[in-house]
Formats: C-alpha cells, sequence, structure tokens
C-alpha cells in the first residue's frame, strides 16, 4: 500500500494501527500489527491462544509499558498516552480476566467506570440487559459466578458513552441463551452507532456478529477475511485456527 | 454502693473515659494506617515518625516562627502531609507491582532515617509544648477531674475519623480508591488518574499522622522516639479492626483504647501485651478481623 | 605513657543527652587541666555508641579491649549496659569508669577490682529523696514503678528508706515500660490519698508521668511528686511550667559554686550552651583522678592504677572531696534540689533551689551492706 | 496490587537441574576454606558474630524465600533459644553443648506452638501474628524473672565442649561455632533442595491448587516454620555463648526488622545471600558505631536504596548476572 | 442401578450464603466410567456444587458418597488423596515453576506427603518421563521447560489438566475445561478427556454444547440451584425448560 493512500484510509478509520509493536520485559510479543476499523463497524481478531489477540488490545489500550508504531483514533495518536487518556478518548475495554473488583459491590462495580462522554446507556438499560446482576446489587463483587462476573464486566463499561470498545473474549464461560443476548447486544449496540473490536475463540458468534475478521498470528495479523465471504474462506480459516 | 472487683464504680468511670482518649488516639493513627493500607496495600512503617514529625513541626511552627496551636493545627497535616507526598511520588509509587513486603520494608527504612535525623537534630530528651490557652485548665465531672485539653481530643477525632470515613465508604472517589487498590491499571483504563489519586491518599494518611501528632504534642514529650513502639500497636489495631476496613480501625481504635484503660486498672502489668493477646485471639476466631471482608 | 580511653555511652537513644558528646568533652577537658601530654602522658579518646543495649555494649567493649588496645572504659549509662561492660572488664582486667549507670549492684554483688562507680546509685538517689522527702512531712508513699527490675529495685530501695524514716508506703502501680500514657496510673495513685507520689522510672517514662500530674491537677490538688531519677536535661525537657515543685536528688548542679560555674561555662562553651549533667561532671572527675593515679605510679596497670585511687582521696572542682572506697563506689555529698517555679528562675538552665546536702558519708550505701567480695 | 503483584526472588528453578549444581559445591568449599583461615586475619569474635546471624538470616530466607511466609517475629526464636542456653550454662551449669542443644529445642518447641496458630493465616496477617507473639515473647522476657529483666543473662561460661574442652579461647570457640553454623547451613540447603523442598515451593506458588492436588499445606508450611525456628534458635543459642550474654535485644522487634533486612540486602530466596546479607549489616553495625544516631539513618538509607534499585539483592543481582542460581 | 456402578453421589446438597440459596437440595448420581456433565445458566450453582463436593465449601445440609463412603466431613485435601480431583474455573497452575514441575509435583504426591526433608531432590528424577508423557500429552512439550506463568491462557489450561491427571485420580472434576481455548485445543483436549475416560469417571462443567453434546454420557442441568433435568443429551436438549433457560432459541 502506498503512504498516501495508507493516509487516507487512517483519516477514514475510527481506529487505525500500524505496525504496532509490543514487549512484555524483554520478550517481543506484538512484531508489527496493522489493521483499521471503521466508525460504526464490528471486527473480530482471531487466532490460536498465545498469538498476540490480547496483547493487541491491552496495547491499544496503553496497558503495556513498552510499545512501539501507531494507533490513531479519529485521527488522534494514542502511543504514547497512558491509559487514562486513552480511556477519556473514548474508548472502553473490557478485560479477559473480567476484572471485577472484590471490594466493591456488585452496584459499585457497575457505576465505577465515570462518565466520560453523554450518550452511555442508563443504569436501568444495563440492569434490564442483564437481569441476572439486578438480584445481586448488593453482593460483593467476585461472590458473583464466573458468568455473571462476565456480564458485569460487560455492563459497566456501557454506562460510560464510550463509543469504542475493544472487547476480550466477552462471551467465555457463558451460557449459550446469555451468549446469544450478548451477540443480540452487539447487534443493538452496532445499530446505536458503536465500534467494536472483538477478540473471540467462539468461531460461531464471531461470524454472526462481526463485519470482518482479521487473524492473528505470533504477533502479526496475516489476513483479513469480511464476513460476507466467510464461507469462501473456511479452509483457509481452519488451516489459521487449526479447527 | 455497688463496686467491681474492688473499683468504686466512679474510678471505673474515669478510667474509662481515660481509655476512650487514648482511644482517640489509636483511632486516629490506626485509621491513617488502615487509609494508607487499605487503598495503596502499603504498610506504612514510617506512620509512627510521621507522628513524631507532627509534633516537632508543631513546635518549630511555635518556636521558630510563632504560629500558635490552632495554625499549627491546620498547617502542620498539610506540611507533612507534603512531605507524604514527595515521598510517595519519588519511592513509594516505584513498589505498587510489588510484593506487600517491599512497602513494609521501604517505610520501615524512611522510619529509621526520620527518626535518625530527628534525633541528631533535637536530642532525645524531649521538647516542651504546652497546652493552648483556650483549653488549659479543667472541668470536674463528679468523677474525675477531666483536662478541657482531653475533652478536646475526643471530640478533634471523632469529626476526622468520622468525616474520613464517610469519604472513603459512602462516596464515589472512595470506590475508585477501592477499586484502584485491587487492580490500578484497569481503573487507569477506566479514564480515572490512578497515580495522582494514589499520591494524594498517601498525602492525607500521612496527615492524618500529623494531626494526631499535633494533639499529642501537648500531652506527650515531644521527643524523636514518641512513635516508635506505638506503630506495633497501632498495627495490632487495624489487623483487630480488618485490614482495610476503615471503619474497622476506628471503632477498635477506640475500643481497645477502653480495654487497655481497664487492664490498666485490673491488670496493669499485663496492659502492654493485652492488645496482642486480643489480636491473636481475633485472628484466630475471625481471621478477616473484627469489620474486615474476607478475600 | 599511651593511654587509650574509650567513652562508651548512648549516643542516640534517651540517655544520649544527659550523657553522649557531653562526656566525651568532659573527658577531653579533664585531660587538658591535668596537663597530661605535659607530664608525658599522652591520651587518645575514642568513642562509640551502645544504643542502651547490652550486647552491643559489650561487644564494642570485647573489641576495644582485644583489638583497639584500649585500656580504660568511662561513662556508660543503663545499668544492663554497664554491668554486661564491668563483666568484660573483669575478664580482661582492664578498668572501668563509670558515671552514667545507677545499679548498686556495680559495687555489689557484681563488684570488680577493675571498677570504680563514680556519680550516683539507686541507693544514693532513693535515699537522698525518700529520707528528704519523710524529713519535711511527706509521709504516706505511692508509687509508681516501671514494669522492670530497674523500676523495682529504685522502688524498694526507697521503701527501705522511707519506712526507716518513719514514712508509710500505701501501695504501688506497676506500669509497662516504656509507657507513654501515665493518666490512668496517676489517678490510681491519686485515689490511694497518699501525700507523695514516687515516680520510680526513667527517661521519658518519668517526663511524661510529670507532664500528665500536672495535666491532671494532680500537683495543684496538693500532692508531691518526687522524681527518683531525674537529670537536669529532663527538667529543661519538661519546662518549668511543668516541672516546678518538683523533689530530686543530684550529685551535681552546674550552680552550686564558684568553682562549678567556671567548669560548667567551659563545658557549655563546647557543647553549644547546654549546662552539664551530673553524669558528665562525674565522668570528668573520675578521668581526673585517674590520670593522677596513672602519674603517681608511672604505669597503667590496673592493679596499681586502681590501689593508688583507692587510697588516696580524690579533689576536683566539680565534686569536691571525695573518696573512692575499697567496693569501687567513688563517695561525695549529695544534694537535694526543688525545682524552681517559673517566677523564681533568673534565666537559661536556672533551675534548681537547693533544698539539703547530703555528706557523702551518709549519702552512700555503707561499705558494708553491698556484699562485695573485695570487702573483707 | 493483586492484579500485578510480583515478588522479585532470584528465580533459582527454570533451567535449574536436579540435583547439587557443581559451582554450589564450589562456592560451599571456597567459603569453608575462607572461613577456616579468617580468625588468624580478623577478629574472631566479629566473624563469629556474621556466622551467628548468617545462620539466623539463612533459616529465615528458608522461611521466607523458599515458604513465601514473612515471619515478622523470628527474634522471638532466637532470643528465646538464647535465654535458655544462657540460664542452662550460667544456672544448671551444663556443658556448651547440650546447653546450646536446650535452647534450640525450646526454639523448636516454641516454633511449634507459635507456627500451629499462625500459619493459619496468610500473608500480611501471618507476619502481624508471628510479630504479636513476638511482642508477647518480649514482654514475657522482660518480666520473668529468670532472664533477668533488662540486664538479661550476663556473664554467661562458655564452659567445657563435652566437659573437656575448653572454650575460653576464642579461637577454640571459633571452630565449634563454624562447625554449627556451617551444619546449619548444609541443612538449609538439603531442605531446599529435597522433595519437601519443591513442594514447598508448589505452595508457595499456588495454595489452592496444592491443597487440590491433595497436599496436606498447613502441615507442610507448620513443618518449615519449625525448622526455620529451630535454625534461627539455633544461631541464638551459639550466640549467647560467643558474647557470654543473653538480652532483650535478641527479642526486640527491631531485631526481626534486622534480619529481614540481612535476607533483602543479600537476597531472598538465594542459597547464599543471607550469608553475605549478614557480613555486610553486622560490618557496619561495627564499624559506624561511634557516629551514633547516624547508624540508624545510614542503616534505613540502605533499607531505602536497597527496595528502591536493588531489590534482588547482591546475591541476587550476581546471579541475574551469571545466569546461574546463587 | 447397583450400588457399586454409582462412584459419586450426593443427597439433598444445599449451599445457602448469608441469605441466598446457591445450591438446593440436589441429588446427583455419577456412574463409574461415564462422563457426566454439569450444564446450566451462569449462576446455578455449578460451581458451588463442585466446591461442595470436594468441600472448598462446606455443605449447609446434605450428604457425600464415594465408592459408598460418607465423605462428607472429610477435609479438601482428604478427598483429593481418596481420588477425587478437581480443576479450578480460573486457571490454576504453579506459575513460576517449569512446566515440567508442574506436573511432577503432581506425580510427586504418589510418595506420600514427602515431608523428607533431609533426602536430596534427585529421588525425584524417577517423575521425569512420565511428567514428559503427560506434558506430551496436552500438546505442551515445545514448553516443557518454561515458566508456567508466562504461558498463554489456553496453554495454561492444557498444563492445569495434565497436572490433574499425573494424580491418577479414579475421578475427575473438571470446571469449564475449555473455557478459552482456541478450537485447535479444544479438540485436543477433547480427545484428551475422552481417552482418560475409558479409565475413569469425569464430572465437568461446560458451556461449550458441542463438546457437551459430543462428550458426555450423561448431563444434569442445574437452574438457580435445582436440578432441572437429567438425562442423555438428546432429551435434555430437546426439554423445553432446558431450551428456555439455558440452550436458547439461536442454538442449532
Ligand atoms: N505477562 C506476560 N509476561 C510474559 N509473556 C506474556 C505475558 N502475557 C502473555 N505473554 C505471552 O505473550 C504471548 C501472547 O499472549 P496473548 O495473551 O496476547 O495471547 P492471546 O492471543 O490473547 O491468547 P489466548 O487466546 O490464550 O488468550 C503468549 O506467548 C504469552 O505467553
Ligand atoms: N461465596 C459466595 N457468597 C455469596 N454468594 C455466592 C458465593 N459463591 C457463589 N455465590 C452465588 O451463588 C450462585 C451460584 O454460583 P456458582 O459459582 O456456583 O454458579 P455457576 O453455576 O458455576 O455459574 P457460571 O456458569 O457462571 O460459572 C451465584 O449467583 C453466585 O453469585
Ligand atoms: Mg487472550
Ligand atoms: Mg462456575
Amino acid at each position: 500500500m502506498a503512504d498516501a493512500a495508507r493516509k487516507l484510509e487512517a483519516a477514514q478509520s475510527a481506529l487505525a494501527v500500524r505496525d504496532l509493536q509490543a514487549w512484555y520485559d524483554e520478550s517481543h510479543i506484538l512484531h508489527g500489527i496493522n489493521f483499521d476499523v471503521a466508525p460504526g463497524e464490528v471486527v473480530t481478531l482471531l487466532g490460536r491462544n498465545g498469538a498476540g489477540k490480547t496483547t493487541t488490545l491491552r496495547a491499544i489500550m496503553g496497558l503495556i509499558a513498552k510499545r512501539t508504531g501507531s494507533v490513531q483514533f479519529e485521527g488522534r495518536e494514542l502511543i504514547n498516552l497512558p491509559a487514562r487518556a486513552i480511556a477519556k478518548a473514548g474508548i472502553a475495554f473490557c478485560p479477559e480476566e473480567r476484572g471485577i473488583f472484590s471490594s466493591l459491590s456488585v452496584d459499585e462495580n457497575l457505576m465505577l467506570p465515570p462518565v466520560i462522554k453523554p450518550g452511555g446507556l442508563s443504569r436501568e438499560d444495563v440492569l434490564i440487559m442483564f437481569p441476572n446482576l439486578r438480584e445481586r446489587l448488593s453482593s460483593q463483587g467476585t461472590k458473583l459466578s464466573g458468568g455473571e462476573q462476565q456480564m458485569l464486566a460487560i455492563a459497566r463499561i456501557l454506562r460510560t458513552g464510550a463509543k469504542f470498545l475493544l472487547l476480550d473474549e466477552p462471551t467465555e464461560g457463558l451460557a449459550p441463551v446469555i451468549v446469544q443476548q450478548i451477540g443480540r447486544t452487539l447487534a443493538s449496540l452496532k445499530q446505536q452507532g458503536f465500534t467494536i473490536v472483538l477478540v473471540e475463540q467462539n468461531f460461531h458468534f464471531a461470524a454472526s456478529v462481526a463485519d470482518r475478521h482479521y487473524v492473528v498470528e505470533q504477533g502479526r495479523v496475516i489476513d483479513m477475511i469480511p464476513n460476507s465471504e466467510i464461507q469462501n474462506n473456511l479452509g483457509k480459516l481452519h488451516a489459521y485456527l487449526g479447527v | 454502693m455497688f463496686e467491681l472487683l474492688g473499683i468504686p464504680p466512679q474510678a471505673l468511670f474515669g478510667q474509662l473515659l481515660l481509655g476512650l482518649i487514648n482511644g482517640s488516639f489509636y483511632a486516629l493513627l490506626s485509621l491513617g494506617l488502615a487509609v494508607i493500607f487499605g487503598l495503596l496495600n502499603i504498610i506504612n512503617f514510617s506512620h509512627g515518625a510521621q507522628y513524631m514529625m507532627g509534633a516537632f513541626v508543631a513546635w518549630m511552627a511555635l518556636t521558630w516562627l510563632g504560629i500558635p496551636y490552632w495554625g499549627a493545627l491546620v498547617i502542620v497535616p498539610l506540611v507533612v502531609g507534603a512531605t507524604g507526598v514527595v515521598i510517595e511520588r519519588l519511592m513509594i509509587s516505584k513498589l505498587y507491582h510489588l510484593d506487600h513486603l517491599y512497602g513494609l520494608l521501604l517505610t520501615f527504612g524512611l522510619a529509621l532515617i526520620i527518626q535518625g535525623l530527628f534525633r541528631n537534630q533535637f536530642g532525645v530528651s524531649g521538647l516542651p509544648y504546652s497546652i493552648p490557652p483556650q483549653l488549659s485548665g479543667g472541668t470536674n465531672l463528679g468523677f474525675m477531674f477531666l483536662p478541657n485539653y482531653r475533652g478536646w481530643v475526643v471530640l478533634a477525632s471523632l469529626v476526622v475519623c468520622f468525616g474520613t470515613w464517610f469519604a472513603i465508604e459512602r462516596t464515589r472517589l472512595g470506590a475508585y480508591l477501592r477499586a484502584a487498590t485491587e487492580n490500578p491499571t484497569l481503573v487507569g483504563a477506566f479514564g480515572i488518574n490512578v497515580p495522582r489519586m494514589i499520591t494524594l491518599t498517601y498525602g492525607f494518611g500521612v496527615a492524618l499522622a500529623a494531626f494526631a501528632g499535633v494533639l499529642a504534642a501537648p500531652i506527650y514529650s515531644v521527643n524523636p522516639n514518641m512513635g516508635a513502639d506505638l506503630i506495633i500497636v497501632v498495627f495490632a489495631v487495624v489487623v483487630i479492626g480488618g485490614m482495610g476496613s476503615i471503619l474497622g480501625a476506628i471503632l477498635t481504635g477506640f475500643g481497645l483504647g477502653i480495654v487497655e484503660g481497664l487492664t490498666k486498672v485490673f491488670y496493669p502489668e499485663a496492659s502492654s501485651v493485652a492488645i496482642f493477646v486480643i489480636m491473636a485471639i481475633v485472628l484466630l476466631v475471625k481471621p478477616a478481623g473484627l469489620f474486615g471482608r474476607t478475600a | 605513657i599511651d593511654i587509650k580511653l574509650g567513652v562508651l555511652n548512648d549516643r542516640s537513644g534517651i540517655y544520649a543527652d544527659l550523657s553522649g558528646e557531653g562526656s566525651v568533652v568532659a573527658a577531653r577537658m579533664a585531660i587538658e587541666d591535668f596537663e597530661a601530654a605535659a607530664k608525658g602522658i599522652n591520651v587518645e579518646v575514642i568513642s562509640a555508641d551502645h544504643q542502651n543495649k547490652p550486647d552491643v555494649a559489650s561487644t564494642i567493649a570485647r573489641q576495644w579491649y582485644d583489638e583497639e588496645g584500649v585500656d580504660v572504659i568511662v561513662d556508660v549509662p543503663t545499668s544492663s549496659a554497664a554491668l554486661a561492660v564491668n563483666e568484660i572488664t573483669r575478664e580482661k582486667g582492664k578498668i572501668f569508669l563509670n558515671s552514667g549507670a545507677a545499679s548498686t549492684d556495680l559495687t555489689g554483688a557484681q563488684c570488680a577490682p577493675g571498677t570504680a562507680h563514680w556519680t550516683y546509685d539507686t541507693y544514693a538517689l532513693a535515699n537522698g529523696t525518700g529520707k528528704a522527702m519523710v524529713d519535711n512531712g511527706y509521709k504516706n508513699w505511692y508509687f509508681l514503678t516501671a514494669d522492670y527490675a530497674f523500676g523495682h529495685s529504685l522502688e524498694e530501695n526507697t521503701t527501705a528508706v522511707v519506712e526507716a524514716a518513719g514514712g508509710k508506703v500505701l501501695g504501688s502501680v506497676r506500669h509497662p515500660f516504656p509507657g507513654t500514657d501515665f493518666s490512668s496510673f496517676l489517678l490510681q495513685a491519686q485515689a490511694s490519698g497518699a501525700d507523695v507520689i514516687g515516680l520510680a522510672n526513667a527517661g521519658g517514662d518519668t517526663v511524661n508521668s510529670i507532664k500528665q500530674a500536672a495535666e491532671f491537677g494532680i500537683t495543684q490538688a496538693g500532692q508531691a511528686l518526687a522524681g527518683l531519677l531525674i537529670f537536669i536535661t529532663d527538667v529543661h525537657a519538661l519546662g518549668l511550667e511543668t516541672a516546678q515543685g518538683l523533689v530530686l536528688t543530684e550529685a551535681f548542679y552546674w550552680d552550686l559554686n564558684d568553682d562549678t560555674r567556671a567548669w560548667s561555662e567551659r563545658f557549655s562553651e563546647e557543647m553549644g550552651g547546654s549546662k552539664p549533667t551530673m553524669v558528665h561532671a562525674g565522668v570528668y572527675s573520675a578521668v581526673l583522678h585517674y590520670l593522677k593515679g596513672v602519674e603517681a605510679t608511672n604505669s597503667k596497670e590496673t592493679d596499681a592504677v586502681m590501689g593508688w585511687m583507692k587510697s588516696n582521696p580524690s579533689s576536683d572542682p566539680v565534686f569536691g572531696e571525695g573518696e573512692l572506697r575499697a567496693d569501687g563506689r567513688h563517695i561525695h555529698d549529695m544534694y537535694l534540689f526543688q525545682v524552681k517555679a517559673p517566677s523564681e528562675s533568673t534565666g537559661d538552665w536556672d533551675y534548681y533551689k537547693l533544698l539539703a546536702t547530703i555528706p557523702a558519708e551518709i549519702a552512700f550505701r555503707p561499705l558494708e551492706d553491698g556484699g562485695c567480695a573485695l570487702v573483707e | 496490587m493483586s492484579a500485578s503483584t510480583e515478588t522479585t526472588y532470584a528465580s533459582a528453578s527454570a533451567a535449574m537441574p536436579i540435583g547439587t549444581p557443581r559451582h554450589h559445591i564450589i562456592i560451599f568449599a571456597g567459603l569453608l576454606v575462607l572461613l577456616l583461615i579468617a580468625p588468624y586475619v580478623l577478629y574472631p569474635v566479629f566473624i563469629m558474630k556474621i556466622l551467628c546471624f548468617a545462620l539466623f538470616a539463612s533459616a529465615l530466607n528458608l522461611l521466607l524465600g523458599f515458604g513465601g511466609l514473612l515471619s515478622f517475629g523470628h527474634a522471638a526464636f532466637f532470643g528465646s533459644a538464647s535465654y535458655v542456653t544462657a540460664h542452662a550454662a550460667k544456672v544448671w551449669g551444663l556443658t556448651p553443648e547440650v546447653s546450646i542443644l536446650l535452647g534450640t529445642v525450646a526454639a523448636a518447641f516454641l516454633g511449634l506452638v507459635i507456627g500451629a496458630l499462625a500459619i493459619r493465616r496468610q500473608g500480611i496477617y501471618f507476619a502481624m501474628v508471628t510479630l504479636a507473639f513476638a511482642q508477647m515473647i518480649f514482654f514475657f522476657a522482660l518480666q520473668a524473672p529468670f532472664t533477668g529483666g533488662e540486664d538479661g543473662i550476663q556473664a554467661v561460661p562458655r564452659g567445657d565442649l563435652f566437659g573437656f574442652i575448653p572454650l575460653a579461647n576464642d579461637m577454640t570457640l571459633y571452630f565449634v561455632v563454624l562447625a554449627i553454623v556451617f551444619g546449619g547451613l548444609l541443612a538449609i540447603y538439603r531442605i531446599i533442595h529435597s522433595p519437601f523442598g519443591q513442594v514447598l515451593k508448589a505452595i508457595r506458588d499456588n495454595e489452592p491448587r496444592s491443597i487440590s492436588l491433595g497436599y496436606k499445606v498447613n502441615r507442610y508450611k507448620l513443618a518449615v516454620f519449625v525448622m526455620s525456628a529451630t535454625l534461627a534458635g539455633m544461631a541464638g543459642a551459639t550466640k549467647a555463648l560467643v558474647f557470654q550474654l543473653a538480652s532483650l535485644t535478641d527479642v526486640y522487634w527491631s531485631m526481626s526488622g534486622e534480619v529481614v533486612l540481612m535476607t533483602l540486602l543479600g537476597g531472598m530466596g538465594t542459597i547464599f545471600g543471607p550469608f553475605v546479607g549478614a557480613a555486610v549489616i553486622v560490618t557496619m553495625q561495627n564499624y559506624f558505631a561511634s557516629f551514633g544516631a547516624w547508624v540508624t539513618v545510614l542503616q534505613g538509607t540502605i533499607f531505602v536504596v536497597s527496595v528502591l534499585l536493588f531489590r534482588e539483592g547482591i546475591i541476587g543481582v550476581l546471579s541475574r548476572w551469571l545466569k546461574k542460581p546463587l | 442401578m447397583s450400588a457399586s456402578d454409582t462412584i459419586l453421589s450426593a443427597r439433598g446438597l444445599t449451599k445457602r450464603f448469608s441469605g441466598f440459596t446457591a445450591v438446593n437440595g440436589v441429588d446427583l448420581d455419577i456412574e463409574r466410567g461415564t462422563i457426566h456433565a454439569l450444564i446450566g445458566p451462569n449462576g446455578a450453582g455449578k460451581t458451588t456444587c463442585f466446591n461442595l463436593l470436594t468441600k472448598f465449601l462446606q455443605p449447609s445440609a446434605g450428604s457425600i458418597a464415594f465408592n459408598g463412603r460418607d465423605i462428607t466431613g472429610l477435609a479438601p485435601a482428604a478427598i483429593a488423596r481418596l481420588g477425587v480431583v478437581r480443576s479450578f474455573q480460573i486457571s490454576a497452575v504453579f506459575p513460576r515453576m517449569s512446566v515440567l514441575e508442574n506436573v511432577r509435583i503432581a506425580l510427586q504426591r504418589r510418595r506420600g506427603d514427602s515431608f523428607d526433608f533431609w533426602r536430596n531432590q534427585k529421588v525425584l528424577n524417577a517423575y521425569d518421563e512420565e511428567a514428559r508423557e503427560r506434558v506430551e500429552e496436552v500438546g505442551l512439550t515445545e514448553f516443557i521447560g518454561e515458566m508456567a506463568g508466562e504461558l498463554s491462557y489456553g496453554r495454561k489450561r492444557a498444563l492445569e489438566i495434565a497436572t490433574t491427571l499425573a494424580l491418577e485420580p479414579e475421578m475427575l472434576l473438571l470446571d469449564e475445561p475449555m473455557a478459552g481455548m482456541a478450537q485447535e485445543d479444544v479438540s485436543r483436549i477433547s480427545a484428551l478427556i475422552r481417552r482418560i475416560a475409558a479409565k475413569r469417571t469425569i464430572l465437568m462443567v461446560e458451556h461449550n454444547l458441542s463438546v457437551v453434546a459430543d462428550l458426555s454420557d450423561k448431563i444434569t442441568v442445574l437452574a438457580r440451584g435445582e436440578v432441572l433435568a437429567e438425562g442423555p443429551y438428546e432429551t435434555v436438549s430437546k426439554d423445553p425448560r432446558v431450551v428456555e433457560a439455558y440452550i436458547g432459541a439461536g442454538h442449532g
């Protein structure tokens, strides 16, 4: 791709990641990630265990100390900003390990992330979306079951008004009914103009919500498959993911 | 008239009141310690030294700058709290990703340094600081003579303790703080300036210690060693109350002051051990402390 | 003759002000005043901090004698440290001139041929304060005692003196050591209705007891406080407002006479204005007498020097005339003082008024009562 | 903070082959030779002090570095053993080896009692319970009649080893102390590198998982606690004979802090670190004894500096450079 | 059903957390040599059941029998010794030990509680070979010398299973063994589970329905702490209550 064309593309993207590299201490994990997310789009990052998907999200979010390259969000460079500035720019992150706070009640967990921009869901909206949580609002956060914690982790960032979500395996450990419900939620969020980057192991789920899929392998993006062409590319995908 | 184990009730009331007064120092100090531990996961071993600094800075303010007690009560916590901020920025902030142990060791080292410096500068016999004229004298309560100043200590401590408890347990800021204790990275990723918040919290905890130091200056001799042994007792209070529990620290502080006061009457030889015995029992029966949350 | 003199005392703890660097200064003054160098005696002074811990004291003493060639150790406040040094000194056959410690054991059960106990001891303090107070009409006593051996022995000694003088002990309360808040104990003492509360404790404990007694209006209500071990530095720390009226016994006060004033003036100049304590004075007096012994015997052999010191009276500007007894006890006059009220004080460090002088012969424990093996 | 808590134990594991690495044997041998020569060059009492503290710190390290348990009350074992030994030698007139044995056994017993209560709690609570018990022991030592209060037990006779080898001479005593301490160090080394040691490591890493594998975790913790207390006691008992003194310093909490400092400075979780840490701190205290309160300042500074810049400790850093567990 | 066929049985298992009943009178019979799946919506009480069966939690009521013996009063470690071993929902490895050491620590259990602190750890070399085999089985040979803490999530899960298997337990309790695993591992672990099930009994919690369908002989569905349905996949998955509470409409 020519540089000029790249720049143009970056300008139109909600998020443009270029040559993103990241290290944990001495070990070099990301070797140059490149991808774009258009406004209002849902894209997934697929890949085997250890490919670097989580690391990519964390690097975008500014949670990895040593990182280089470029991350442009709505035309603004984020690579050198601290995590809190990135959050304030309007990106919300739901981590793989959920990050529920045990010293806070479920309600406090839910209300914790400050509202960055107007237009987020209200507390009531969220509780309608996840009725399990309503019953346990006053419990200690980590006393929830695994799946309930996952719901809480998603629920709380929907309140912030951030329109750009990074979700790391949001369906892990959830019952099929809830997975479907999350699928519907994502679809409705998309409708409301949210942009979502999703890391998923559940390929069926990914296929049911995403517009495009990026395949990550050993710290690089090695392919991009639009959801519409997924049927034609099943063989290739299986090879990538070892299904 | 009834007597309890040979102690007339009047004397007993007197002793209970004294226990409450001592308890207010425990409460203030353990509150500061609990704030710092609860929110930073740092065992602030230099708390005793910072309490001592509070008393000394009050003395300096009076002797060198002519700032009276009431001014000191406001200025000293700010000044000592500011040193806490500097310490946090320069040193403690480098340790958050490590085991608790390192925070403990660092502040232990700081305590040695601070105490050593004050000893070199001021000697160890102590310096006089008198009770502010507005509060000198005392009130006869019938069962005992209560120095006005001690009454003021209880009052001031109650107000400060309650205010702190409210700020931490009942406000949004408190929720941020508690969450940041567990997972600062994630809280940062929600857009909150965690480092600044933590710095200020440490400063606040230290300011509480200094405040207690100013309160103590007129009663105890202003002496570089005044906080050295106290710190262990205060730790015990925090542990009994439940590490990280603000309310626990406050209530246990007052409660143990009273218990200790009673042992001073019935079995004075044991009064310095009483607190540790209680602590051992509490930890065995209720591991997380009286008001602690289980992890 | 080359002599190495080690000043071993507290340089960082609670006795740093009453001994500490001041004792080094006092030792140096003695060497200068004696004009040692001119007499062919080269004295090197070294010093160390024993932190009031017997193990530190014994380590340093051992190393000084074994490795550094120290001939005489001076000062050593804190009984436990002093007893430790006493043992090492005995083992190594050297000389130990104690000024800072209080334990009568140094000249009693543990007495050693090379040890001299110069300034004061618990007997002298109890005797001075206890007897004088009873004689002045303070008959009924109540003790506030630090709960450890030192406090206990101070209480016992005083009780004996008080009872012998016709007084009565109504009771005592033992407080933890070290303590900070004494109000509870003070109230118990007040409730006993005694005429005088005897403070059988030391250092910060005593200072805080006195401070709080003033706060709770105990002295105003008519009870007297007797400090059984109080130094002028403690009074300085308390301030006269709080300390006034307190009765205590000391071996030395800077404002006693022209000699002490002149000597103290020189000391103050070296020490940035603070006045000497009796411990500093004792170091001066002891070193001076020791040097005379060295000169007279032209040796630094323990037996020779100690023998001379014990058979010749001492005389110096701080303690006046004195004598070193067979058991190692140096005897001299002791003084009973009362702390002045702020209005009576005319300047810095003007703290005491003299109530009585206790003659040397009766100030200290009689030679035969100590049980020292050196006394036949 | 929980999500990212890490402890810098010099990592002595991954690549470490099972069995005794050769360089360990060489270091032990070198150390022994050095210690055999040392008393002819340096002041023997001084080296004996280092040796006692080296054993004490190594005992703490066994618990802290390899058991993952921070005891802030180890002075209790060190001190009680020294009291018992001193009392046995002075009042009962027992021979030195019996006195030391008695002191060590007393510490072991105390370790069993305190350990049984303390190991029921974890992390900082564990540290606090040990500290609390140590305070109780301290107050006991302050008030009990046989300990001599703040005077301690003084003038303890060194006696005759086995009834016929007099130890009054510093040199003779030195070799006895060397034998005891070196034996102790080897014992610790073996404990760490035993099947038992391997289980300990697992428990330190992930306690619930160890339980789910069927390990009676508390028994392991108690066992290592008692071992550590016993060895700390052995150090204290030996020290009592060397200095002919048992005193409150040995049971005071600052002693517990000091031994943690030694371990930290040398490198916790390393094998030779505590030895080096003890040597440095003891030497420092010795040389700066005349600096008054500056000693405290200096000691504090070392604490601060080693926590901030030098976390792995001297041997830990060395171990990283050489890429060899030391 | 003869008694000897039932390896583990629970009667009236109940757990109340201050005012909230997470498990309510659950009866459970696990047949020897089968793979039994425990499924149910989030918060149904599956993990709590596991915790009760392995005594990581104390039941409020009810009894548990293993091989006909009442084990309600035993401690967790004792239950593990009897041969009932569990995995955790949150991955549980020994992070600062190598992959090999992780497995070996489980093999070492066979020596009983090894308090032999006087012995050289060379005696453990005897287990190395077997440990390698276990590691091989879950496909981690490549990482055998690596610190477990540095493995990616999926690999940690695989390692955990290898460790558990090393105990040769009579019965395995697996809590969401496939959670967070990539497809390729899912297939491999499925195969592994099937292989080990030949000699053992397995009780597992899993949300991945295809895995459940594929592996399990019998399924118990929990909902709100109570047993909702029980039986083979075909029947259970058609039960309308189960579909409503758990599977949902969209699942083919
Ligand atoms: N804290 C860490 N320290 C060192 N290496 C790490 C750390 N976290 C992850 N890694 C390594 O980084 C690589 C990428 O990990 P990452 O978590 O990004 O993978 P992933 O694609 O999210 O895998 P999974 O599907 O298992 O979650 C892996 O090889 C992993 O071992
Ligand atoms: N220690 C506890 N205290 C209070 N409530 C608890 C505790 N542990 C679990 N619970 C509650 O019990 C219910 C059952 O929890 P459990 O973890 O067993 O669910 P689960 O079936 O495993 O769900 P998931 O599939 O989401 O993991 C949940 O609602 C949870 O909030
Ligand atoms: Mg991941
Ligand atoms: Mg679960």
